[in-house]
């Protein structure tokens, strides 16, 4: 297929239809609208449902209620929508359904601003609702990642059962680039008659609840979804490395636009014989700990900067896996503008 | 080699419109581009503008401060962004709406009046599509074809609209050759 | 309701939780004997709220949903787009419904969602121990309004199904009561209304039921039936305060 | 369409009266409604602790259903005599 | 005073009227309606205002609301009430203002059970709410704790204006224990025509305002923001240490219930010769990571054992502040059962 | 209006970001002329919505509170019950009180907050750029509503004023509009009114306001107010819905 | 009470009618209130890039206060000639 | 020296109340006192049960699953709790509602007809005060007074009804004495 030139949030929408999503529930929020403008046209096109809910609250449950009912649907919102949202996560997640949540992040915190952030690290990855749930959490860089990471998070949440989500930042959603949707692609599917309400005909009946009144199954309840949460920690870690070899000895951890950023950092500072790389996360959660981790132990390794729209969220993460071996800073931007290369690297040679 | 253009000027005057084109045409020319737009409560009314990246190979950060060239089509786009281009760059100014230059020696810098030109070909509205076809012609940032494809494309459901865009292509192509 | 009269079989075996003389137990049997009668047990799934009946899904069988409180409107409204065969219904408290999930059943009721709601007003939260809830009586105590409600500060009793009724999207919106045989008789055929509607895929449907609470109205049972009839009855009068006739 | 269940008609002397008192919670609903004063408390204890509902077996129950229509827990049940 | 036997629910109450607290906005929720009973009665007497709101997001925007009039406010709530209040503590945050809320956390994820849990350790502390705002985040092991730590965070609120939280699980919220008021206690004080609107009389007028449209305004208050979150950092961290000296070999790590349950737990080991030692953060936000980073330096540590009723949250501020010295393990429940000290040193023992 | 007709000292002298012809000003005039005319500068508080309005607090020169999307009625109600002695007003659009903050509002007006509330109907989202509101009019196109709104799919534009007036508590419940000299004089007065009752400590005060909005519409600001006339003042009648005397 | 501003009357001469151009977004609503069709939009831009509006000083005012009513941007002031 | 009684019965039948008591006549004593409640939606109807501790040092974990003692109301918190009792403790058992024993016997196990000496002293609502009446003169747990006085603290907003619990209070503790 022709590369086509879209906006990221309309390829978002796209992205949804060709991973078999027939059903879409939001509440307007920029900078993303255009993913619920392109949808309420394309999907009554596609036989598919697009409703526009009074508010991100019932959004969320509507997603709620559709995937319990057997159908992937996903939603699309912006940082505070998402907020709105956090109570459903959790439930999601507790009744184990598939569902996809996409946050394309504006800057706050409040209403803040409409323009690109990152500043919603934490909230993603650690989790904005209550108790013990997680959910993966990509980050693609470019319109066309989105369009693959959005499409691949359809599948993981049939996978696991579990919410998924994608974050961008504001300029993803916003700006336009070549994409090109996979041919013949085959949605995953799921045997709804197992768990989803469907209608009980002659079966047993399904049940969609998260409701453990008795402290001995909400303990096993928990023991299963914490089995699931590992098993994504083991199989699911994503994450691209760019000009790393054995004798780098700065490292730049980023993800999102803010990776970009980076990319073209590592080719400025490389051509002047800096010996640096970029380690691109694109699963936030599960993070990729173990292979930072293994870099931090290399013995040409001096130092670690991580690039990201916020006031230092994934550090702790880096943090984390660096287990104090490398200093490791920060450099952020949360105003709303994009940090562009040349301060990035103004800033780098600040430090060493 | 990358090329980034940022149009610049009112909201209302086509600016995101005439960057979407010029991105179309380097894509189908195979390039690696980029569309940015800026966003916001501002856009009806105040400063709109948007940054095209055309690469040969793919773009890193898509996020410009000094573009290689500017199309300003009003006269605080031009205040505000000028200082901005890299040396060796072009400028063009809409002078129809823009008094003044934009006080750089070290580009390439073209006045078209743009709305006049539009104005003549039958529509003020275009003023758009005479300043991108000024700046084609003057860079030769694509072939010229692309960009008439683009345009073309553009106005397709609107078959009626097209003599008179393609007009205005020509019509700021001559203007900036002329100079 | 079928007779002889026996137990509805779209009631599972289990007892219920509630307590002695809680009404919540007549809806039950009500909705489950319509369900029975029209034959739709198969395809029929109902959405229990956060509230005393939030185990309701235990004594339906039925395939269920359990809804986060006062959500069950979002929920059935997205199951109900997903999945038009179904005979989709709430089920909801006064806290659920009239409190924290007012914005979710004005709007599912204002787009006309094709799935009925229960609405079971017992003027007061039952399951967190007997708080004030917007149904609540002037004067009426409670454990957030110890001295009665204060209608000066709080206002007064709200009354859904006349809000909802003035809606201008076509619906079904009555009152009815699930004390005294009377009344009882009354809801079911309202109950059995509102589903007949949603298998015509008529119109949003809104069965107000007044219900009693003894435990936390520090009643009886049977003081609790007439407490409901004299008190609550000429606040919240039955019958039926919209049809979607009235819109032709 | 969707089968329903038809309804039947009995006499009175066909049909039998029954109160399942293990699901009954002696709320005495069914007490206050019977139209011919035939339910009542007893004193004996179910197994989950309550004063359970009987019927008077010197008073003459109607299978008015009244009973079965106001108790919560579907404890009453009147069915055709085997 | 002489004590007086409280339960928790209640003794948070009176907590909040001694530390000058006249506004209380609530929705009920188990384990902690206790709370909104207790002053529906105690606040009218003492001339504040109690009101149940119809949400928990409806009761989080009165805070936000009155504290911007200048109004010692605070709520309380339970898990996924607090879910519902992310948005506007969010919001609270960026606008600067004091406020208090109290979680009684519930077992999760979703409806979950109504015991006693420690799950939302990651909303509390990383935020549920979207955006770079951080709080302080007091975390109390007894009910007289409970009431200084109440007390402490409407001064702290005051201090910083920010939202300040305290964690509590169902048992702290539910158990009874004897409590005293501090005698002659002196409220923090804000000069309220600073910044509230109080009515702009003859003075410039105040705003209330989380928007920031231009990014350099937007960046320059999350700086300034960033520079408050740095000196709670500096300044606030609490914590307890029980049993810790040179020779301790095994650290735990545990706060509010859980670390009550790890006292008994060094006691009896401690009897039996184990050099274990507990120390408990009192603030889970900001963490006590520099002292934990001490401690794991320390020659004679062997392990560290957290202990949290989660499926582990705590864990990674340890695992930061730990930098990979020494093995650190989690031992958690979700059950809603608070973990007893001879199953939590069977583990242990297991693990030595 | 104060006679000669100059800028009221309650409005700022900056300049609003609305587009040419939008009636958002036109509100934000009348409001300020009844606060100097009322003499209340001093003690009032407004509350601005996010929508088109958000940056209201830089055209009054008022203390001033910014909302979350919908919850303005909450932080008044916050506002007002610890400083009863401010005059509170909510300033929303359609958006902001008809869909998200549907519950807030009603429950606002049903516990009788001693507010104001201007509700700036405009049938659609402004600032996001024209999606469909709970407002718009039947077969009105927006950009989520491509096709026209389709009532079957979504209901019928919801009449909040109506909606508002039948709840039990005493208020103040009208409907005016902002265009044409006409209903603009009505509407001061009614705006009038509202703080009146509030500075009397009465009721809550509802004001709807029927508004243009030319961008999304898709017109010339003429063509907005001719639009406005002829489809949404027949569907939103203008004129009183309630006032506290009706109650006594 | 507080204090509330006084209204008073004055004679249509004694008034002068000023716009504030460079407020004005030229929405022309003006120009279609006025009953006495003295407004109209100039072709002349103002510093935001309107149109802005006018009187034609062919046309009478009578001081109606129309155009003030009805203009969005507070752009026309009458007040007493001093 | 800590001390732990888990109070258990049906909901109703004022468990958490005798709990309260005994914990207030603790405090009084100047010990360190916690009460620990059973909560939950089963809270009517079901198994309700609290636990008091009573200590001379700072309590440390709340959390008991084997307490010294248990005051069992009714037969489903006997079977299920008995087991848990730590050697030597004292295990109270309310023989009006349940025919059976605990089975232990390494306690001291008393049975009492709480229900039966309530009704004949006015109340089987009493009942509860009754068991406590024993169980704190069988333990000794506090002294008498002390319990005294928080059995008519707790009636003192309902004078009428103190003479009738004090009553129980000592039927109890003569039943618990005479076995
Ligand atoms: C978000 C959230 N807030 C609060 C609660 C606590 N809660 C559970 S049920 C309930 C009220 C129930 O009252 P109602 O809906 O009237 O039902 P009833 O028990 O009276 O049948 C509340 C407030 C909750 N579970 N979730
Ligand atoms: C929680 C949240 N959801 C969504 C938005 C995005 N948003 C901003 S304004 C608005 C709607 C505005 O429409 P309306 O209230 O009718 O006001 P108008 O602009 O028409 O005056 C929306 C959806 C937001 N800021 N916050
Ligand atoms: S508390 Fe009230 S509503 Fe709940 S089960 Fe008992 S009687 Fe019924
Ligand atoms: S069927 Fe009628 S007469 Fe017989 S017991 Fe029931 S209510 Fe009484
Ligand atoms: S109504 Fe039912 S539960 Fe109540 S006493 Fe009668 S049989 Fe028992
Ligand atoms: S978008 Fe509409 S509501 Fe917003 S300022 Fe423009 S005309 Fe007014
Ligand atoms: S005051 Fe009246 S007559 Fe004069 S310009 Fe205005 S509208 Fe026209
Ligand atoms: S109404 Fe006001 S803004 Fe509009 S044209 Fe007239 S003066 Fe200008
Ligand atoms: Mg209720
Ligand atoms: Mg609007």
């Amino acid at each position: 297929m022709a590369k086509k030139l879209m906006k990221g949030a309309e390829a978002i929408g796209e992205a949804a239809i060709r991973a078999g999503c027939r059903a879409y529930f939001c509440y307007p929020i920029t900078p993303q609208t255009e993913v619920a403008e392109y949808l309420s046209k394309r999907m009554p096109e596609a036989g598919g449902v697009f409703l526009q809910a009074e508010s991100e609250l019932a959004a969320s449950y509507m997603i709620f209620g559709a995937a319990g009912a057997g159908a992937k649907v996903f939603t699309t919102s912006s940082s505070p929508g998402i907020s709105l949202m956090s109570e459903a996560i959790s439930y999601i997640a507790a009744a184990e359904l598939p569902a996809v949540f996409v946050n394309i992040m504006r800057s706050g915190p409040g209403l803040g601003g409409i323009l690109p952030s990152q500043g919603d690290y934490f909230q993603a990855t650690k989790g904005g609702g209550h108790g013990d749930y997680r959910m993966i959490v990509l980050a693609p860089a470019t319109v066309q990642e989105s369009v693959e990471l959005v499409m691949d998070a359809f599948n993981l949440a049939d996978k696991y059962r579990n919410p998924v989500m994608v974050i961008g930042d504001g300029l993803i959603g916003q700006m336009m680039e070549p994409v090109e949707f996979p041919e013949n692609y085959e949605p995953s599917t799921l045997d709804y008659e197992q768990f989803a309400t469907t209608g009980k005909k002659s079966r047993e009946r399904n049940l969609i609840r998260t409701l453990y009144l008795d402290s001995d199954e909400l303990e096993w309840h928990n023991q299963q979804l914490l089995a699931k949460f590992r098993k994504m920690e083991e199989q699911e870690v994503r994450f691209e490395e760019y000009g790393i070899d054995d004798d780098t000895e700065y490292l730049l951890v980023s993800y999102g636009t803010s990776s970009r950023v980076c990319k073209t950092m590592v080719d400025d500072l490389q051509a002047e014989g800096v010996k640096i790389g970029l380690l691109r996360p694109i699963t936030v959660h599960p993070f990729p700990i173990d292979r930072i981790r293994e870099l931090s132990k290399r013995p040409a390794l001096k130092r670690i900067l991580c690039v990201e729209m916020s006031l230092g969220q994934m550090i702790e993460d880096v943090e984390r896996a660096n287990q104090g071996r490398q200093p490791v800073t920060h450099y952020g931007k949360t105003g709303g503008v994009v940090p562009d290369a040349t301060e990035v690297i103004e800033h780098f040679k600040s430090l060493i | 080699m990358q090329n980034e253009v940022m149009f610049a000027g009112f909201g209302g005057q086509g600016i995101m419109l005439i960057g979407k084109m010029l991105a179309k045409a380097g894509l189908k020319a195979g390039l690696d581009v980029a569309w940015i737009p800026s966003y916001g409560p501002e856009m009806r009314g105040g400063t709109a503008y948007c940054t095209v990246v055309v690469s040969d190979r793919p773009i890193g950060s898509p996020i410009i401060v000094h573009p290689t060239n500017l199309v300003a089509m009003n006269r605080p786009s031009l205040e505000k962004f000028a200082p901005k281009v890299k040396k060796g760059g072009c400028i063009l100014v809409n002078s129809s709406l823009i008094p003044i230059e934009s006080g750089r020696d070290d580009v390439d810098e073209i006045h078209v009046p743009c709305n006049e030109i539009a104005i003549a070909s039958g529509s003020a509205k275009a003023a758009n599509v005479v300043a991108l076809g000024a700046f084609v012609a003057r860079t030769g940032i694509c072939d010229w074809e692309l960009i008439e494809d683009a345009v073309k494309a553009n106005f397709a459901a609107k078959p009626k609209l097209v003599p008179m865009n393609m007009d205005c292509l020509s019509k700021g192509a001559e203007s900036a050759r002329a100079q | 309701m079928p007779f002889p009269y026996t137990r509805p079989i779209s009631l599972s075996e289990r007892q219920t939780h509630y307590c002695p003389g809680c009404t919540h137990g007549v809806a039950h049997r009500l909705i489950a004997e319509v369900i029975d009668e029209l034959g739709i047990q198969g395809r029929t799934v109902g959405i229990a709220p956060v509230g005393c009946s939030v185990l309701a899904y235990n004594y339906f069988n039925l395939d269920f949903q359990e809804a986060a409180h006062g959500r069950a409107p979002a929920m059935a409204s997205g199951i109900k787009r997903v999945r038009p065969e179904l005979m989709v219904f709430t089920y909801q408290g006064d806290g659920d419904l009239a409190s924290i999930g007012t914005a979710e059943i004005i709007h599912a009721a204002n787009r006309g969602e094709k799935f009925c709601t229960f609405f079971i007003n017992n003027a007061v939260y039952g399951m967190t121990g007997g708080q004030m809830a917007p149904t609540t009586m002037p004067g009426q105590r409670t454990t957030t309004s110890p001295m009665g409600r204060d209608v000066e500060l709080t206002g007064m009793p709200m009354r859904m199904a006349e809000m909802l009724a003035t809606l201008q999207t076509p619906g079904f919106v009555t009152r009815q009561a699930l004390i005294r045989p009377k009344y009882i008789t009354k809801a079911k055929k309202a109950i059995r209304q509102a589903f007949q509607y949603q298998m015509e895929n008529r119109c949003f449907c809104f069965v107000e039921l007044i219900s009693t609470c003894p435990t936390n109205w520090g009643k009886t049972p049977v003081q609790a039936v007439q407490w409901a009839e004299e008190v609550l009855l000429p606040y919240y009068p039955l019958g039926d305060k919209k049809t979607p006739e009235d819109a032709q | 369409m969707e089968p329903q269940i038809k309804k039947q008609s009995y006499k009175k002397e066909e049909l039998e009266h029954h109160i399942d008192i293990d699901r009954c919670k002696g709320c005495g609903l069914c007490v206050e409604a019977c139209p011919k004063d035939v339910l009542e408390l007893t004193r004996e204890i179910n197994v989950k602790g309550y004063f359970y509902a009987r019927q008077n077996p010197e008073k003459t129950c109607i299978m008015c259903g009244m009973c079965v229509q106001v108790c919560p827990d579907v404890a009453i049940s009147i069915t055709p005599k085997k």
